[in-house]
């Protein structure tokens, strides 16, 4: 989503835009219009989800039980966490501090990888015990109904394997800050730039959060 | 039209109607709505291609003597917009307040007289009437009772037209609906799938045949004496060597025939061909025109061994024949040696 | 740094909500609880919006672009609801408007001895 | 500056660079709307073709050109193509890409790198699916209904599902750039009520884009997942309700439609004024109910299921918002009407399609009212009448308004005149050709005609032998432009900056334009339209 950098002098626009301002707002305005399409692709499978949550209300609050909701909370706390490490970034890029934020991209980006490490962890888990409804492996549910709790593990894949899709983007993109942050060549593009991945990656962290509220919390 | 298709086609008045015919109370009530939204737009139509030409010769560029002051102020603009806005609004809501009466009445019917199962399948109408009576792509019922469909579908979505009664249901997989009606003159009206459904969605189509109560009462001891003919047939296919092949065993040379109307039967030649009454009659008379697939064609021709009526009576005892059937038989008879 | 206590304080506010909401799920069952839940998570959610992805400090027009992301959504779930609420309400008389999952299994209707349509096939 | 860089800021844009890779490589906002013309025009005679045979094969009621088989696949050919290939991306990213920055003063886009990547996209994706269309065959239509696509329906339906879903970013990209470039990059004094009603359509469509699309990805992803991974969402086997697909689908894909037919609208607000030598009339109202139809538009979805099986009240409450929406477009049809009072018509080839666009939207919106009509629908649903319907509104409305605005605009892109006569010629056979097509499908739709039928009873024979004979006369109506317009690429006369005498800020500039649009900063300082002005200088 950022503008990639033009051959032009430090601190100057791209040459459809009359001055830095204009370029400034316009990036954040693409942005945000971005993340709105994003809320709606997940709000696409939250309203399917919706649907049969409506439709099931007991089979999927029970079927909510078998995920581990330790591991989820932390995770959540995690993420919040990097979140707030990269909002950091953002304000130490702002004010010229080069190691600073770099620092602070590191410990985001190793949150991050910490997260997607847990979240592989309790797929695993949820593989041994058989429940896994994807590509004919075997579903062994232990409670009532296991057609329609197979329909609630169909979503909790989808929403946080999608999940995870964007929080890996998230974290190439933000690899390829500490590159630029690295390099420090324009430090006011890069101060855009750094503040486009922190929206990103704030919004990939308040999709989490209501992926963890619907899947995990809304237990019988 | 294909010829496969063909018996099931009803006999309906040839020409084309772009009324279609009204054969029940629905459909007159629906056309009426049908004219006055014509009438509608017919009037809309005409004045804006109207003002539209009579502007366009009036104010063409090349006449000066056209009248081009006072444009229209922003206000007046407005007013008339406003006048366009609230005039079109209470036409719409009077529409929307017809068509919704009409539509909620189609679907909350009266009391129904008998309920009919219709299952959609990929490509054909299986039919079954609160008897048993079971029938395929034709649907007969009496006129003027009120008869309540319930549909479903085997496979993908389909949907139920019967362009004469104004009527139509898609038929889902997974859930039952409802819809009714109330035939007012008897006669036969085309049932046409309406939901796209898969390579031969054009032909599956089928008839309704409204009956006077005379004839359907008739129509009904007809199906019904199926009983009596079945068990006749029963004994003719035994009599005849059929079930030494047929019977469904381990290491048949033949297919088992337990289930197999209103089945659709893959043959040798990678055709897929509806297992109807006319297949099984040729398949008795001429075994080599459709090859069961994964068989030999090795059952000979009893054409000459049976009589017409012998024919019929066997054709009925395969219809009546329930999936599972010759299972259940077979255990019967194993019990007995046990024994 | 005036500027980094702000985020701070974001962030210790988060984790106590998502302590609240996680200790909700333990201690109020049903409907309630689950209500509690989506209040928390809108919270935390408003919190990143605010804090982290500087919506608290950003022209009116950006805020107006979230909002129509939230608002649109919204919509498409309303309108869909709508459908799933109400679903065979005035058309098949058993059917319980509180239960879709009779209407994937076959609407109950009348127990005229009919053989049921489902049991033939489906 | 020198003068020789002088010299270069004020060549046309289209005078230097013509190694391929100036144009592969450009970021020009004017060649990118080149590159989206030359590809949606391939991809519309594709699906024009895969229209012409469907109509060779409804000659005659029995299925003898093409097998069952192949006559599904070419109408989801046909559907696919036309649909994501030619009339989403039509005007919003040929006319659009040209001229928004134009008409706003601005030198480009906002992220003029974004709106190359977005025609790679486009283009890849649209030959990847007509690829896997092509050699391995999709059935499914358009629509790809569950579970016929998940279950039944075999080949190819993953990898065009996958083309189409790469689509989609295409169109999110595009209407990123446009908004972004509306809201910040107008010139000093383009107030939002000074702006052309082209910009104001392009600016809904692109909301429309925004805000639908992605939901269209979330349900492909799902139908992707679904086939790919066997997990059940729309599965009955499963407890799923295959409706729940139609929501999601149609909840893009109504929208969509109004991706299709908004920028036409506004392409005919442009084409009337000029050509009555007037201000539009009742402008604000016009701007207005661009957005009302937006907002409107998204209300409006479940009017595609009224027969599905959803809830009756459901289908009450979509009917209503249905009528409500046909409102503004109402008040658009008369204000287009009215612009004409007073004024001095002039006939050219433009006005032709202008005004034909007029008369046949108000055909299509009216049968619109017929289809939000719950029990006229009942009826009429999936059959001719609907595919009259959409036509109607798709191809009379917007591939007319696409036609005209290409020839309005043409001067300006390419500095060339065309063969005014010809133009003529071409825009009344579109309009008789496309009646005749799509006039007999509405009278057999209601006569019970079902769509998507090879075969079908004698009785409609006579008006399928019409329909097909209209092809014949359409497909002359668009390919005479085709020629024509390639001719006077060469051989027409130079255009001067502002061949019409039209308003804009897009006329003030050559023709073509330099590669930064104006030479000059462009301010603004009184409302759209004002012919008063230009034709009493």
């Amino acid at each position: 989503m950022t503008t990639t950098p033009s051959t032009t002098s430090k601190a100057a626009p791209d040459e459809q835009f009359d001055d830095l301002t204009q370029q400034r707002q316009a990036d954040l305005m693409g942005m945000w219009i971005f993340l709105a399409t994003e809320l709606m692709l997940f709000g696409g499978i939250f309203t399917a989800f919706t649907v049969y949550r409506f439709a099931y209300p007991e089979v999927f609050a029970e079927a909510a039980t078998h995920l581990d909701l330790k591991l989820g909370t932390f995770n959540t706390a995690l993420l919040v966490t990097s979140s707030l490490f990269m909002a950091l970034a953002e304000r130490a890029v702002n004010a010229g501090q080069r190691r600073k934020t770099l620092a602070f991209l590191f410990v985001t980006i190793g949150i991050g990888v910490v997260f997607l490490g847990i979240k592989g962890y309790e797929w695993h888990h949820e593989y041994t015990e058989k429940l896994m409804p994807i590509l004919g492996l075997a579903f062994e549910y232990p409670g009532a109904h296991p057609d329609r709790a197979e329909m609630f593990f169909n979503f909790y894949y989808v929403l946080t394997g999608l999940h995870a899709v964007h929080m890996s983007l998230g974290l190439v993109t933000l690899s390829v800050m500490v590159v630029f942050t690295w390099r420090w060549r324009d430090p006011s593009r890069l101060g855009r730039q750094i503040q486009i991945n922190g929206l990103y990656w704030a919004f990939v962290d308040v999709v989490w959060v209501f992926i963890f509220t619907t899947q995990y919390l809304l237990r019988a | 039209m294909n010829d496969e298709v063909a018996p099931y086609l009803p006999e309906v008045e040839k020409g084309l109607h772009l009324i279609p015919t009204q054969a029940t109370e629905h459909a007159g009530q629906l056309d009426h709505l049908y004219f006055a939204l014509v009438g509608a737009s017919a009037i809309i139509l005409l004045m804006v291609v109207g003002l539209i030409a009579f502007f366009g010769f009036r104010y063409r560029a090349g006449n000066k003597a056209a009248d081009r002051s006072n444009l229209p102020s922003t206000r007046t603009e407005n007013r008339v917009e406003i006048a366009v806005l609230a005039a079109m609004l209470v036409a719409f809501m009077g529409f929307f307040a017809w068509a919704t009466t009409l539509y909620l009445d189609s679907y909350r019917g009266p009391e129904p007289a008998m309920t009919i199962d219709v299952i959609g399948k990929q490509w054909m109408w299986k039919i079954q009437h609160p008897d048993g009576t079971r029938e395929i792509n034709a649907i007969h019922v009496p006129v003027d009772e009120v008869i309540r469909l319930r549909v479903t579908s085997q496979d993908v979505i389909h949907s139920f037209f019967v362009p004469a009664f104004r009527l139509k249901r898609d038929v889902v997989p997974g859930t039952e609906k409802t819809a009714w009606f109330k035939a007012t003159e008897p006669g036969e009206y085309r049932l046409f799938c309406a939901e796209y459904c898969g390579s031969f969605h054009s032909r599956m189509l089928g008839k309704v045949v409204v009956m006077d109560r005379g004839d359907y009462q008739a129509w009904l001891t007809r199906q019904g004496s199926g009983q009596t003919l079945a068990s006749a047939g029963k004994q003719l296919f035994q009599a005849h060597g059929c079930s030494g092949c047929h019977m469904g065993k381990s290491n048949a040379r033949a297919p088992s025939l337990d289930g197999l109307y209103g089945r659709s039967v893959a043959l040798d030649s990678g055709e897929v061909i509806l297992a109807d009454e006319a297949y099984i009659r040729d398949s008795i008379l001429q075994p080599d025109k459709h090859i069961a697939a994964g068989y030999e064609p090795i059952m000979p021709s009893f054409a000459g061994q049976l009589s017409e009526e012998d024919i019929l009576r066997i054709v009925t005892y395969i219809k009546s024949l329930q999936p599972g059937d010759w299972v259940k038989e077979s255990v019967k008879e194993n019990e007995g040696e046990s024994r | 740094m005036r500027d980094v206590k702000a985020p701070v304080l974001a962030w210790g506010a988060y984790l106590i909500v998502l302590g609240g909401s996680v200790a909700a799920t333990k201690l109020v069952s049903g409907l309630m609880g689950h209500l509690f839940s989506l209040l928390c998570a809108s919270i935390m959610a408003s919190l990143i919006l605010s804090f982290f992805m500087g919506l608290r400090v950003a022209n009116n027009l950006l805020r107006v672009f979230a909002l129509a992301g939230v608002m649109w959504l919204a919509i498409m779930l309303t309108l869909t609801m709508v459908d799933y609420v109400m679903r065979d309400i005035g058309e098949c008389p058993n059917a319980q408007a509180d239960d879709v999952a009779r209407n994937a299994q076959g609407c109950p209707l009348d127990s005229a001895g009919n053989v049921r349509a489902s049991d033939t096939g489906a | 500056m020198s003068e020789a860089a002088a010299n270069q800021a004020s060549e046309s844009y289209l005078s230097r660079g013509w190694r391929l890779r100036d144009w592969l490589f450009t970021t020009d906002h004017k060649r990118v709307a080149w590159l989206y013309t030359v590809s949606i025009t391939a991809f519309f005679f594709l699906g024009g073709l895969a229209a012409l045979v469907i109509r060779l094969e409804l000659i005659t009621p029995e299925g003898d050109v093409v097998s069952a088989d192949a006559y599904n696949q070419l109408f989801t050919i046909h559907g696919v193509v036309m649909v994501w290939f030619f009339l989403i991306p039509s005007i919003p990213n040929t006319l659009g890409n040209f001229l928004l920055p134009l008409m706003v003063g601005a030198k480009d886009l906002a992220f003029p790198k974004l709106n190359i990547i977005s025609w790679y996209i486009y283009t890849i994706g649209g030959v990847f699916t007509i690829a896997a269309v092509i050699t391995s065959g999709v059935d499914t239509g358009w629509t790809f209904y569950t579970p016929y696509s998940t279950q039944y329906a075999d080949r190819a339906v993953v990898a065009a599902l996958t083309g189409v879903f790469v689509v989609g970013f295409s169109s999110i990209l595009t209407g990123i750039n446009f908004i972004v470039t509306t809201h910040k990059m107008r010139a000093p004094g383009l107030t939002w009520f000074r702006l052309p009603l082209f910009v104001w359509a392009n600016y809904a469509t692109s909301l429309v884009m925004v805000l639908a699309t992605p939901v269209l990805s979330a349900t492909l992803i799902l139908l992707i997942l679904e086939r790919m991974l066997g997990i059940g969402i729309f599965d009955p086997a499963l407890g799923g309700d295959p409706i729940l697909f139609q929501h999601l689908f149609w909840f893009y894909s109504h929208p969509a439609v109004y991706i299709m037919i908004l920028p036409g609208m506004g392409v005919v607000s442009e084409l009337i004024t000029c050509f009555s030598r007037k201000t539009v009339f009742g402008y604000h109202g016009m701007a207005i109910s661009i957005l009302a139809i937006t907002v409107f538009g998204f209300l409006v979805w479940g009017h595609h299921m009224f027969v599905s099986g959803q809830s009756l009240y459901a289908g009450l409450m979509f009917s209503f918002f249905t009528f409500l929406v046909a409102l503004p477009s109402a008040i658009k049809t008369f204000n287009w009407t009215a612009t004409l009072y007073k004024g001095k018509l002039i006939f050219s080839a433009v006005m032709i399609y202008a005004l034909s666009f007029v008369g046949l939207f108000t055909i299509g919106g009216f049968t619109g009212i017929f289809l939000a009509s719950l029990a006229v629908d009942v009826h009429v649903h999936d059959t001719y009448f609907v595919v009259a319907h959409f036509h109607y509104i798709m191809v009379g409305g917007m591939v007319t308004a696409y036609l005209g605005g290409l020839h309005f605009w043409w001067p300006k892109m390419t500095g060339r005149m065309y063969p005014e006569i010809w133009a003529k010629v071409a825009a009344l056979a579109l309009f008789i050709g496309f009646n005749l097509t799509f006039f007999p499908q509405y009278l057999m739709g209601y006569a019970g005609m079902p769509r998507r039928y090879q075969t079908y009873p004698e009785d409609f024979q006579i008006l399928h032998v019409m329909s097909s004979l209209g092809a014949g006369v359409l497909a002359i109506g668009y390919l005479l432009p085709l020629v024509y317009l390639l001719w006077s690429l060469r051989w027409g006369k130079r255009a001067p900056p502002n061949p019409w005498r039209a308003a804009g800020l897009e006329w003030r500039t050559d023709s073509p334009p330099p590669k930064h649009n104006f030479l000059e900063p462009q301010t603004v300082t009184g409302p759209p339209y004002d012919y008063d002005t230009i034709d009493n200088k």
